[in-house]
Formats: C-alpha cells, structure tokens, sequence
C-alpha cells in the first residue's frame, strides 16, 4: 500500500515535471492539460487553430487503461512513440522484434554511452523472425544510452536509444 | 487450451474476438498501429503491441504479427477475416514458431484457396457446380472457346480472388477477350496470381451459403444457411438466416452437401460454403471461405451457438460438442452493416471523428462495433462501423425490430455519412420484404446511380 | 390495434416500450419534464409533451397525462414499471378518457394492490403462505398476538406496500409495539394507507417469481421464475432465469399455481407472482406485481417472448397466441442493474453528466438505457443507468459473458460512481457462483458497511 | 476505508502541489482547474476566447435527431419554455390543457390585443380533464397577444400570451 502511494506520487511529480517542460516548449498556448494518476497518464491540448505538429498534439505518454482494472501492458513498458525531450533524441524501433546491444552475446556492444555516432552508424540490431535487422542511428550525437535492455522485445515506434544531437545536422 | 491469443486484426472483428476469449477465460494480445491505439480492442487486451505505421499493410506484416505474438507470449492467433485470415502462409508461418493458428490447415486453406481448383475437386466429388472451365485458363482463346460453349452472359473470375474480388461479367462473345486480358492483368496485381476461370452467370440469383463446423475428428455439422443477397458491387450489404422463399428441403440439401464436401477435405473449425440459388431453387456450389464471416451473428442468434468459441475449442482439439438438433436454428435473424460511406455518391468512404455514435439497444438487438463518442474512423481501413442484427420469431418481426434499429442508430461527425438511409430504403422495398430480391436489389434501389 | 401509444413514463423503461410499440408499427407519444427534453424516448417519439417541471411528481401527475394523451391522440397509455403503473385510479381515469390502459383492470389492481386483502384471498384458493395475519391489523396489540402466535422473526409489511417499501424485520417480542408503531406511521405517509400485517420472516430464503401472461379471454401461461435473491435493502440488482438450484418439479409447480392464481382473479397482461423459497424448497407467495418488472428481459432473453408486446396484445383483446410450450425457455439469462451510486457510500445516488458512456455489445448481450455519452443524469430520478443482460446456453456461460460485458461497460462523469465495481464482485462471489445464495448476499459482499 | 482515504488525500496534495508547479508555468491565464479525487484526476483549461472551440473539454454532445427524419413533434407547434425577447413577456403554460380565450364559446376574449392587464388578473382558461383552470398573468403589461390559439393544447411551459410589460414593477 505504502510502496503504491509513493510509487503513485512519484509518478505525479513526474508527469507534472514533463508537463512543465513540454508547456516550456509548447509552439502555442495550450487549451488543455489532462492528467491522470492511475495509469500515469497525461494529455494536453491545443486550440485548433493554433495546433503545433500533429505528432506533439495527443497524449505524449498514454497507457490504456483496461477496463477490467489492469492497464493494458505493451511489451517491455513504456508505450511507444514517446517524445523526446529537446536536447534528446530518440531513435525509434521500425519494426517489432528482440533488440539486441551485441553483435551476438558475449561480443562488445555496437555503442556505449558517451560514444559519437554518425547518421547511418549501426547502433544496435533486431531480430525479427530469426533475421538480424540492423538498426541505425538516424542522426549524429552522442549516445545517452540503451532505452531497452538487451535481448528484450520491443515494439514499434518504440524508443529504442538515446542520443543528444549534435547541432551540424 | 490456450493461454493467450492473439487478435491479428483489428476493427469489430477483433473486439467480437477478444469478448468470446475473454469470457471463455482466455488472455488476449492485441496488436494495433500508431493510430489505433486508442481502439477498444486495445483496452480491453492483457497486452497490446504496436505493430506499425497506419495503414492495412501494418496488420498484414506477419514477422510483426509473430514478433508481437511471441512478445505477448500468445500461444494462439485468430485472425478474424478478411487480412490474414485466408493465407496459408500466415497459418504456416504460425505453425511452425509453436503458434496455434485458429481456423482450417495450411494446407485446407491453400486448397481452397485455388478458386479454379476447388472446382474442379468439388466437381470430382459430385457437387453441383455452374457450367464453365473445369480448370484455371491458360489464355483468352481458351476463355471464348468455353464461354462460346456454355453460352452467355458468363463471370470471368480469378483463381485467387473470392469474397467477391476479381470478378467480371461478360454479356457478349465481344466483350470476352478484353474482360478476358482486364480481370487477368488485375488478379495479377491484386493477388500476384493472374490465373482465371470462366463460370455461367446467373442473372437474378441468389446468393446463399451455408456455415458449417468441424472438428479435427471427422465430425461436421451445418449451423444453416445464409442469404447474402442484397449487395453493391459484390459486397454484401444485408444478410439473413435462414433464407427467405428457400424450401427447407432445399437448405437442408445444401447444408449436408456442404457439410460432406467439409469433411471430404479434411477441414477443420467454421468454414462457409457458397452456393447460387437459381430461379428454379436449384443451388451451385461457388466457393469456400476459410475463415469466419462478417455475417456469422445472425447464424449466432438463431442457434445460440457462438461460433468464435466454437473456432477457439476446434483449433484446440477439442471433439465437436453439438448435435444437428442444437445446431438448427429457431426463427429469423437479420444483419446490416452500417459502413461510414456515402451510397449517394458511389459509396465513397466517409471518415472523420464520431461527435455522436449512439447504437440502438434493447430486445433482440445485437450491435457489434468498435465504434464510440469521440471516436475518429481512420481512413486508412475499411469503413465497416457497425454491424446492426436483430432476432424475431418470424421475419417480420424481425424486420419490424431492424428498422426500428436503425432509425435509432444516430451517428454524426462532420463529413461523416453512412448506409443507415439505405438500409433502411432496401428494407422497406417491396421486393426485399416478400424475399423475392436478388443480387441486383441495390442497383434498383439507387436507380441511376453509379453502382 | 391502437394508433398511437403514450408512455408515461421515462428513462430506461420509456425507451424500451417505445422500442417495441414502434416495431408494432404504433406511434407513440412520449411525456417529459423540463429537465428531460433531450431524452432519448423524446427524440424517437412521434409526438412528445412537456408535462411538468423536473422531479418524479410531474410523472405521476394524472391530469397532466391524461392531457397529453388527448394532445397527442393518443388511444393508449403504456404505464412502464414504478410511478403510476399500479395505481388504479389511473387506470379507471383513462378508461374514463376513452384510452386503454395497457395492464390489468383496475378492478383487479385494486384487489391485488392490497397485500394483505390478497393474501387473505389466495389463502382462500388455497395457495400456500406464509404463516401471519388473515387480514390487516387494527393495533400493535392485534399484532403482537398474532406474532407471538407464528414466532420470531416476523415481517411487518404495508398493505398498501409492495415491491419491497414499507417493510421492516422484527426479531424479538420486545421491538414489535416499536416497529408496528414505525410501519404503521411510514405507511401513512408513504401511501396515504396506515394498515399493516405480519408475516414470518424467513431467514436465507430465496426470492423467485413466477412471470405469467394472460388474455381477457381466460387463457393464461406461465413465462417460467426468475431468481432475485440478489437484493440490497429489498431492493433487487441482479436477477435470473431460471433459478439455480431450484428443482423444475417445484418451478414448474409454482407457475401452475400462479397461472391458477391469476385465472382465478381475472388477471389480464404481463403480471408477476412472487414467492419466497424456503431452505426446504417450499414456497409460499408473498404478493402480485400488476406490471411489467424491470427484470422482464431475462424472460424475453430465454423465450424470444416480447413481453411489451404481448402486453399491448393483450391490451387490444387479442387472444393468447403462446402454447405453454412457445413459453419454455431454453439457456440462462443474468440482468444486472448498473446504477449511478456509490456502494460504498451506503448507495448514495451519484448523479451528474456521463462523459464516457459505452456500453458492452456483442454476442448474446443486451443493454436497456436512456443513456449516451454526454447525457447528464439528473437529480431527481431514480438511479438506474443501464440494465446489462446476457444469455447463455448454461449458467457458467452466462456468468462469463456478464462478467465480461461488465468490465466492458465505461461510464465516466464528475462524481459519477457506478454499481460496474460491486456487481463484479458479487459475481464472482462462491456463493452465487454456486448458486446458493440467498438475499443476505450482498450484506456478505460489502461486510462492515452501512447496509 | 481509513487507509483509503488517506492514500487518495496524499494523492490530492501531489496532485495539488503539481497544478501549482504547472500553473506558475502556464503560458497564459487558466480558466478552469478540475481535481477528481478518486482516481486521482486533474484537468486544467485555458480559455479558447477567440473561437468557440467546437471539441471544447468534456464536451457535451446533445442527442442527434431523431434518426428516422422528422424532429419529435410537440402538440401546437412550439417547444416550450422558449425565451422571451427583452421587450415581450411571455405567460407560459403552468399545466397541460387545452387553452381558451374566453370563458365559453362565444363569450368575448379576457383580453385582447392593447388591453392593460395587472398581475394576477385573469387572461385565458385552461381546461384540464373537464375543469377549468384560471389563467392569470403573472405581471402587469399591455397584451401584445395570445400564441395559442383558442381551443388549442398547449403542454406544460408553453408560451401562451405576450406581455410588453410595464416598468413599474
């Protein structure tokens, strides 16, 4: 119970924190802000008129929640197209497979945080249906880190690796 | 039995799906693309997995839909109709990750999926069967000489095609040669088969197929007819059990002959098998669907059986349970899709957000949507929005009890249309309501419109 | 037949006669008060009229009825359930206005209306009681003889009560003179009719009632029982059909003796006899329900009968068109009632505007509401939502399916609270999963609350 | 029961503490703020004073029409309870009856078109299952005109009489 509380708590700083910061970033006055502990789920709205890029408006994290009480869970958590936050970005599963780090197991990751990495450097592979398909970086940066741990299943759309982008795009 | 299936469609199919899994005590996966998450199935679903961009080729992406499968740790996958549903591939590909596909064998499947071949075995095996080729057609030469033979106006079909897809109809021996090389070229595009076969058109026929159910054991039995008369363009519009003006002498016929060639080939689960009722009450087996239909309720409301649940206890194994007797039906039922089209101009898809969907209710009225307030139809997929079936003792009343539905029915979004006025037209048409209608209802109903 | 139907009443139950009268081809005509001029049987009506300001009182506002009925050309008048559908000077007046009242005579009503006359009466046709009072009661004195006589606990009840008001339990001699005194004076104010009787209380009995439909011409049918044992201050939430548990000897003995009951007293229409059954499986009649209930869909789920139906049937002098085996039902049918009330808050009603909602759809599922997203549930009414009802080939099934309807249905509103959370657990309560529970289950349910 | 409600008050006050940290972020003034306490729920709005936001928060969707065509009739005409301009009184329907001009057929008017009236003075008669009801103007006025027609049913909140009614109230 006390563990829930807090757990449920926490979460509301932090949706209330990302909130905060999309509101920093928002291109145009918000109509609406929605935010709901159970299921940690958030929504903001804008005017239509002033609607910023459609992949901004809509909820920015969104777990549906069963009717039957449990939330639906999607494999390997977070729900996928997630945002990035302006100095992040998030390079995005294009397709539904196991995510793995390594080449094969035991061999050295393709990048490790702190690594510099170019647009169209591997940084990871998935498998999908027993075919290795590599996974590239989209843009240059720095690598952040894995967002899902090797070996782990990962949907589509899902954020797969963090990056900071390096301004020279 | 299965832990957790998966729903490998999406749309009411998969929320009509996930209620018979989840009140038989089964997990369920849904699979969903970035702009259906929001979808009923998804909330209702122990897990759902993001398979993609939008659009229908997302949910026709079986390494996804395995992918999510084994993500969602699902040890079965229905896919409802239509997608996946009737390729072999996708039932092999299940098949061999340790994945039970729910409906007949790879192999079943991919038979009956030659529509040219199927011909030519249920010809073998003694089913009645339309003049025309006893085999796919190498060329348009070949074509003229067999609709020469059997006379016209006949239907040019693809091999490959079914559901009504890839069909023409030639009317004359001038037309034949470019009907000919046009519904080749086209099957081959749509299906990657060019293959075609030519088949007796029967004007003012009646469209009639039977449901029947198998186990793995040898054991079949039909669930009745259907009449699927009322169509635009070879889609179905309206559907009902049992057939109206259809002697029972007749339907029953047709059921055991159904029923026998199910069993000749070895099918497995509900299947559907086809036939056209002449003037004369004379039926010809067409084809076979290897899969559940989108009018399977109304068989559901005159025998109490649900046929999903059925699917689900066949694919697991289980020996049929159901005898004839429990299998027939009692008094009528009625289905009419409501489809966010425009028929005033040519049925174009109308999607749009859904300000008002208020589906009817109450006595022997059963709505299956996936539809709600608020919700935006995609444009992306096909604009079934609702599937409004009634059940009377008699037709009448069932009749009675439709319209009154769907002049509840109040759906409303800016550019949003839907066939309700239709239906409700064609419901009240003469012809319809004494059950002599045909195939070619719709088109008189809309007289001058491009149908 | 009649032309055009005015039903008054509102909510759910206007809808759902409304539904029926327009598949009988009738017109009809709906009353509403100010606060209700977007409902649902508002916009389905051919003619609707503003009776009053908000609040039940405008429904039972006879005058203004009967006015409308008369603006309206209305030749019938549908009662519903509650409000004015037992009283029979509403009766007496439309007839007195050349308008058919759809129930029973008012004579009959009159009769049946009085619980203690009745019980005195059917004491005399020799149906079986329970042990108390021949007639109503003078004194708390009278009372209490007659208490001592039969044993503790008693019931005190209402004559002029019914439907489960005005009753109150009394388990030791010390409280009678109290609850008596108490009884007495509720009864004054609630009905205008201070007379009381007593009855023996039984401790984990069941409440079944039989359904039974007759002509004007002395045929009668029983529908078969239902179980509503299921009940929060007398006050039914779940109800079923058949009962669990109960042998069909019994079952059927008591729909013979409530046919013969209601032949005996010239009953006409859709009436409920209830029976309280006895740990030993006896029963013994309690009182007649000279209406339609508001569990009737279970009936109409397990015989394909429409009860409205047959009620304006029987309203326009038709004869019974049912044989006794037409009546039998086959499957099982669950209705839960989904109110807008917070169970634990001691069911406080939580009205206010319904943002979301959805009701559940499907396979063998029937929803009865007024109710749409964006609809505002007002104050001033009772608190039933939707009654959720499903049909299973056996009670398993059946269970399964409400289960999941149940957890399907989204209602969401500010301050909104629903029943959806307790039916579930109920449900999934051992006790009615065996079907041996009696109307102390939802006092087990919710242990430690204000019940 | 009391721990409940002790995790709902502690969710309130981080739901509290997270409107506050978003409203001091807010890009403009909010118009409404909504706390649901059980689920833990907050909403806030920012008027969308320009356009009348269509899909405004919680919109409330009135019922279409009645789907088969025709709008639900009301006997006589109009719906009832319709708003008087700022010059003209409406006398609205108190019952439902029928509504006479004079006191029997052939007698002359209560009132005509020019007639001074004073409150409670008897304008028209409604007959409600064989009695006759006294209609009485609720104000003092000059009568503009009946809008019901004599012998005709009027339901309850019907306009029945225009008033322009006189300053001295």
């Amino acid at each position: 119970m006390t563990e829930e509380r807090t757990a449920a708590d926490t979460s509301i700083s932090a949706v209330c924190d990302g909130i905060g910061r999309l509101l920093e970033v928002s291109p145009a006055s918000v109509r609406r802000v929605r935010l709901n502990a159970n299921g940690v789920e958030a929504e903001l709205d804008w005017s239509a008129d002033a609607a910023p890029a459609p992949a901004a408006a809509g909820a920015a994290v969104a777990t549906g929640p069963a009717s039957d009480g449990g939330p639906a869970r999607t494999p390997g958590g977070a729900g996928p197209a997630a945002e990035a936050e302006p100095d992040r970005h998030l390079l995005l599963a294009p397709l539904v497979g196991t995510y793995y780090h390594a080449p094969e197991p035991g061999a050295a990751p393709f990048v490790a945080e702190g690594d510099t990495v170019q647009a169209g450097q591997q940084v990871g592979v998935m498998e999908v249906m027993k075919m290795m398909v590599p996974i590239e970086a989209d843009q240059a940066g720095t690598v952040i880190g894995h967002l899902v741990p090797d070996g782990e299943p990962a949907e589509f759309g899902r954020p797969l690796l963090a990056l900071a982008p390096h301004d020279d795009r | 039995m299965f832990d957790t299936v998966l729903i490998a469609n999406r749309g009411e199919i998969a929320l009509r799906v996930q209620r018979t899994c989840r009140a038989m005590g089964l997990r369920t996966a849904a699979v969903y693309t970035t702009d259906e998450r929001d979808a009923a199935v998804v909330h209702g679903a122990d897990r759902a997995v993001c398979i993609g961009p939008p659009g229908t080729r997302s949910y026709l992406d079986i390494p996804a839909l395995i992918e999510a499968a084994k993500a969602a740790e699902a040890d079965a996958i229905h896919p409802g109709y239509g997608l996946l549903s009737e390729v072999p591939d996708f039932a092999e590909v299940c098949a061999a990750n340790g994945i039970t596909f729910i409906g007949p064998s790879p192999a079943v499947m991919d038979k009956l999926g030659d529509k040219a071949a199927t011909r030519t075995l249920f010809g073998d095996l003694g089913a009645p069967l339309l003049p025309g080729s006893p085999r796919a057609l190498e060329s348009a030469f070949e074509a003229k000489a067999v609709a020469d033979a059997i006379g016209y106006p006949v239907m040019i079909k693809a091999a490959a095609g079914g559901g009504g897809r890839g069909i023409q109809i030639v009317r004359t021996a001038d037309d034949l040669v470019q009907a000919f090389q046009e519904t080749h070229s086209r099957a081959r595009t749509l299906f990657n088969d060019g293959r075609v076969y030519v088949e007796r058109y029967v004007e003012g026929a009646r469209h009639i197929e039977v449901q029947v159910l198998c186990d793995r054991h040898g054991n079949g039995v039909s669930l009745g007819e259907r009449d699927c008369s009322v169509q635009r363009r070879h889609q179905k519009l309206i559907e009902e059990t049992p057939a109206p003006g259809l002697d029972r002498a007749t339907a029953e016929a047709m059921g055991a002959s159904a029923v026998e060639l199910a069993l000749a080939v070895g099918y497995e689960g509900v299947g559907t098998f086809e036939f056209i009722v002449d003037s004369a009450n004379e039926f010809h087996f067409i084809e076979v669907n290897c899969r559940l239909q989108v009018e399977h309720p109304v068989t559901e409301m005159t025998t109490g059986i649900d046929l999903v649940r059925e699917q689900v206890l066949a694919a697991a194994g289980e020996p049929l349970s159901l005898s004839g007797d429990q299998a027939s039906g009692s008094g009528v039922s009625i289905e009419c899709r409501v489809n966010a089209e425009d028929p005033e101009r040519g049925f174009v898809p109308t999607p749009g957000e859904l300000r008002v969907f208020q589906p009817p209710g109450g006595p022997f009225v059963r709505v299956d949507s996936h539809c709600y307030t608020g919700y935006t139809v995609p444009p992306s997929y096909d604009s079934l929005l609702a599937k409004t079936v009634v059940w009377g003792p008699d037709r009448e009343q069932a009749l009675q009890r439709l319209d009154t539905a769907l002049a509840e029915f109040a759906v409303e979004g800016p550019g949003v249309r839907t066939t309700v006025p239709l239906l409700r037209r064609v419901i009240a048409d003469p012809r319809f309501r004494a059950g002599r209608h045909t195939t070619s209802l719709i088109g008189d109903v809309i007289d001058g419109l491009d149908l």
